[in-house]
């Protein structure tokens, strides 16, 4: 599996009505950091988006990123965007790059990561 | 390049507990960089693992036409998938995979343990060392 | 001292640096038909590219990241890839046109025919890029690039009437002899010119090339700050110098060589010999940096290893693309296609690039994980937003008016 | 970023493939189809010839004074000269659309044959650096470029 199997996929609630499409996958640390040596990642929420086009160009995430003009732009497009976490993902269908949110998901707000 | 400050407000720099990172925002499409300063190619994809406790891992990092391929729209895509495969030899030949243990940092860039000789990709650039660049007049001694 | 002398040094080769046949052509063509009704657009398009050089010079400086790799990285392969074919396809024509205005300064020079003088110079660009170092090819190129300070003098010279000159410059208006659409496309024109893509995709390798750091952040500044305006002043004088010689004679400009005449009118034939090392350097120095900027680019977008801070053998991919793309340069010129329409249509397209570098530069010099305290200030960004509305404005109206007014004529 | 590889890439090119076709097109000699649109290349044809054989004038008069040297003067003059071969054939290859239009190309047709004479002629003294006809050359360049001013005049009429 890779992450561009993730990144596009339509997102679904147990009803299979839609929820968006995963915009980014933000990723956690865990374990242990070695001497020189990231430890590992796992993923721990996506970044789900109405809007298919256009990615959020980092500007989901915090209020102050400038500049204003771009920000207010990019934040109308995807103002419906939410997180959902990792944790909520009922099935996950590479192929049919559809992923099914668990029936009491949470919907969170973007922040930064 | 080699001698850069590393930036102190990088995400993933170690020693700020719990640290998260948006792939697609911080990894996805960024430089390759050897232990040595050297550029070798672009973060094309990353590969992700589902243990069976139902959590992803980022296992690999994964760079060259393999992984960059399938990310190109259509005939593009495929034009260079098949490219890579002819030139691979191998049916399958995938997508060039460097293991995330090999990942040394992660600032505006992503740095490797390794050096990029040993990146499965380096062999275009090889094969344009020995064919081409080394072919013509005065490539060894030409100053820096 | 040495300090003092190596921020002299950089001022003095951004100012000879800045034009190339671009801003020399298209300067000489508007001053010929619009006197300096259009100098306006100069000063706006000078503004614009200081804004955006000195934002991708900060970014290199602070992250290492020059601008195609920010444009890889914010808009993915796929946007990339576009961007990436359409910036290589406007900063190809433009090293064309380079190419095609060296071996035109060349001919002027030796009367020989600038179609045999052609494979030569592609031969002296490649054999450049491939063996001198950096600094040496900036330095050398943009110093003797100030030799078209001779253009200042040939107006100075020339004795206008400079409260006559001031008024045309700072109230413009359609010239009774041309349409409105016409000067809108040579306005177009001059703005695409004045702010190539190609320079801050050279500017900001440049720096990862010299290695810059936080440090360099003040130096790179006033390169940018005092250098780029003195180069726009200097477009303006071949504005004016046409505007004062040419206009009146109602010669339109068509050939290098015209350009040349109000220098040769005021200043004799010493003047003209500047003139000619001037146009010389400038095209040559350009032809360098837009192949560069060439390669610079594809490696970017890929990841390979670039720059001439390495040895050829380990840009190996890098050194293939300058290879392959001055051969190809060459190749086009020898069809007998005219470099100085190339150059007329290589600014237009530029414009039509603009938004495609300018946005990614804006985003992440934006984005305080890179930058950290480094982040653009709201001057940046007002003006960066300011010159974000207009260069897709330029972008939006080139082509629409290069089919309405064919082409400016 | 659409990341879904649903967006053909040809699609995409389009607006530049358009872009470069209408170029191309624009460049092309089109024909004319009334007697107005004959008029206005006879108009664009001698507003050329005139800016070349003006350039000719001014060269001319700098290497008298010895303002350019003797090659630099040559290449202008002939770049000129050939720029002028190309206005004539240009405008010869248009089909005058009526009879009446074929009293404007023979008016047309006279002047920048003149016009393309004088330039001849001076390049002719130019390749010489034959001093003494520099006088006389700048008249004949003068009388060609009033010439074409006067004609430029009527057909805008």
């Amino acid at each position: 599996m890779r992450l561009s199997d993730l990144l596009g996929a339509d997102v679904v609630d147990a009803a299979g009505e839609p929820v968006g499409r995963v915009t980014d996958v933000r990723l956690a640390q865990t374990g242990p950091v070695g001497a020189g040596v990231l430890a590992q990642f796992v993923v721990e929420s996506l970044l789900v988006s109405p809007r298919h086009t256009g990615s959020l160009f980092g500007y989901e995430r915090r209020h102050d990123q400038g500049p204003a003009l771009l920000r207010a732009a990019v934040r109308a497009l995807h103002r419906r965007a939410v997180m959902i976490a990792w944790d909520d993902v009922d099935e996950w269908d590479v192929e049919g790059r559809r992923v099914t949110l668990t029936r009491d998901h949470d919907r969170h707000p973007p922040e930064v990561a | 390049m080699s001698g850069r400050p590393v930036n102190p407000r990088d995400p993933a720099e170690p020693g700020r507990g719990g640290r998260r990172m948006d792939a697609a925002l911080r990894l996805l499409d960024h430089q390759l960089v050897d232990r040595d300063g050297r550029l070798c190619g672009k973060v094309d994809d990353l590969e992700l693992e589902r243990r069976d406790d139902g959590t992803l891992v980022v296992t690999a990092v994964l760079t060259g036409p393999g992984a960059l391929g399938p990310r190109l729209p259509g005939v593009l895509g495929r034009a260079t998938v098949a490219v890579w495969r002819r030139l691979h030899g191998d049916a399958e030949p995938g997508a060039s995979r460097i293991p995330f243990e090999r990942v040394a940092g992660i600032d505006s860039a992503v740095r490797l343990t390794m050096s990029r000789a040993e990146v499965p990709t380096y062999g275009l650039e090889r094969w344009a060392r020995d064919n081409v660049v080394e072919k013509l007049p005065g490539a060894g001694n030409a100053p820096e | 001292m040495k300090r003092i002398f190596s921020v002299a040094l950089g001022v003095l080769t951004a100012i000879g640096g800045f034009v190339d046949i671009g801003d020399l052509v298209t300067n000489a063509l508007v001053g010929a038909r619009f006197g300096l009704s259009l100098a306006w657009v100069v000063v706006v398009g000078v503004l614009g590219i200081v804004v955006f050089a000195e934002m991708s010079g900060r970014v290199a400086a602070i992250t290492g990241r020059a601008t195609f790799d920010l444009v890889r990285e914010r808009l993915g392969p796929r946007a990339g890839l576009l961007n990436l074919a359409g910036s290589m396809a406007v900063t190809g024509l433009t090293f064309i046109a380079e190419i095609g205005g060296v071996a035109l300064a060349l001919e002027l020079v030796s009367s020989v025919h600038y179609l045999l003088l052609v494979p030569f110079t592609g031969l002296a660009v490649w054999l450049v890029l491939w063996r001198v170092r950096f600094s040496t090819l900036e330095n050398v190129f943009g110093l003797l690039g100030l030799a078209l300070v001779v253009f200042g003098f040939a107006v100075w010279q020339l004795g206008p009437d400079w409260g006559s000159l001031l008024d045309q410059a700072t109230r413009p208006s359609v010239p009774g002899s041309e349409g409105v659409p016409t000067y809108w496309y040579y306005a177009v024109a001059l703005f695409g010119a004045a702010m190539t893509p190609y320079e801050v995709f050279f500017f900001s390798s440049g720096g990862v090339e010299e290695h810059w750091t936080e440090k360099d952040l003040g130096t790179s500044r006033l390169n940018v700050f005092v250098g780029f305006p003195l180069g726009g002043v200097l477009s303006i004088f071949i504005a004016s110098s046409t505007a004062l010689v040419l206009l009146p004679a109602g010669i339109e400009v068509d050939t290098l060589g015209q350009v040349g005449l109000p220098v040769s009118e005021a200043l004799g034939r010493v003047g003209i010999a500047i003139a000619l090392l001037g146009f010389f350097a400038a095209t040559f120095g350009a032809a360098c940096e837009t192949g560069l900027s060439v390669g610079y680019s594809v490696s970017q977008y890929f990841g390979w290893q670039w720059g001439k801070y390495v040895r050829p053998r380990q840009a190996a991919l890098f050194h293939v693309v300058l290879l392959v793309s001055t051969i190809a340069g060459v190749a086009v010129l020898l069809t007998t296609v005219d470099p100085i329409k190339v150059t007329e249509y290589s600014v237009v397209f530029s414009a039509v690039a603009l938004p495609l570098t300018y946005f990614p530069i804006l985003v992440v010099a934006n984005d305080p994980d890179y930058m950290g305290e480094k982040v653009n200030g709201r001057l940046a960004n007002g003006l960066g937003q300011v010159y974000l509305v207009l260069v897709t404005l330029a972008a939006l109206a080139a082509i629409p008016l290069m089919l309405l007014t064919k082409a400016g004529q | 970023m659409g990341r879904r590889p649903v967006r053909p890439l040809r699609r995409a090119l389009a607006p530049v493939v358009g872009a470069a076709l209408a170029l191309a097109l624009a460049g092309c000699i089109s024909p004319a189809r009334t007697d107005e649109q004959y008029n206005a290349k006879a108009v664009a044809a001698v507003e050329a010839a005139s800016s070349e054989v003006a350039t000719v004038h001014l060269v001319v008069s700098q290497r008298s004074k010895r303002k350019v040297t003797s090659p630099y003067a040559d290449e202008v003059v002939t770049a000129s000269e050939t720029a002028l071969d190309a206005i004539e054939g240009a405008f010869g290859a248009v089909q005058p659309p009526s009879p009446l239009a074929d009293a404007t190309y023979a008016e047309v047709s006279e002047v920048l044959g003149n016009a393309r004479d004088a330039v001849t002629h001076t390049r002719f003294a130019v390749r010489r650096d034959d001093d003494a006809a520099y006088a006389d050359l700048l008249e004949e360049l003068g009388s060609a470029g009033d010439d074409l001013s006067a004609l430029e005049a009527r057909l805008k009429k």
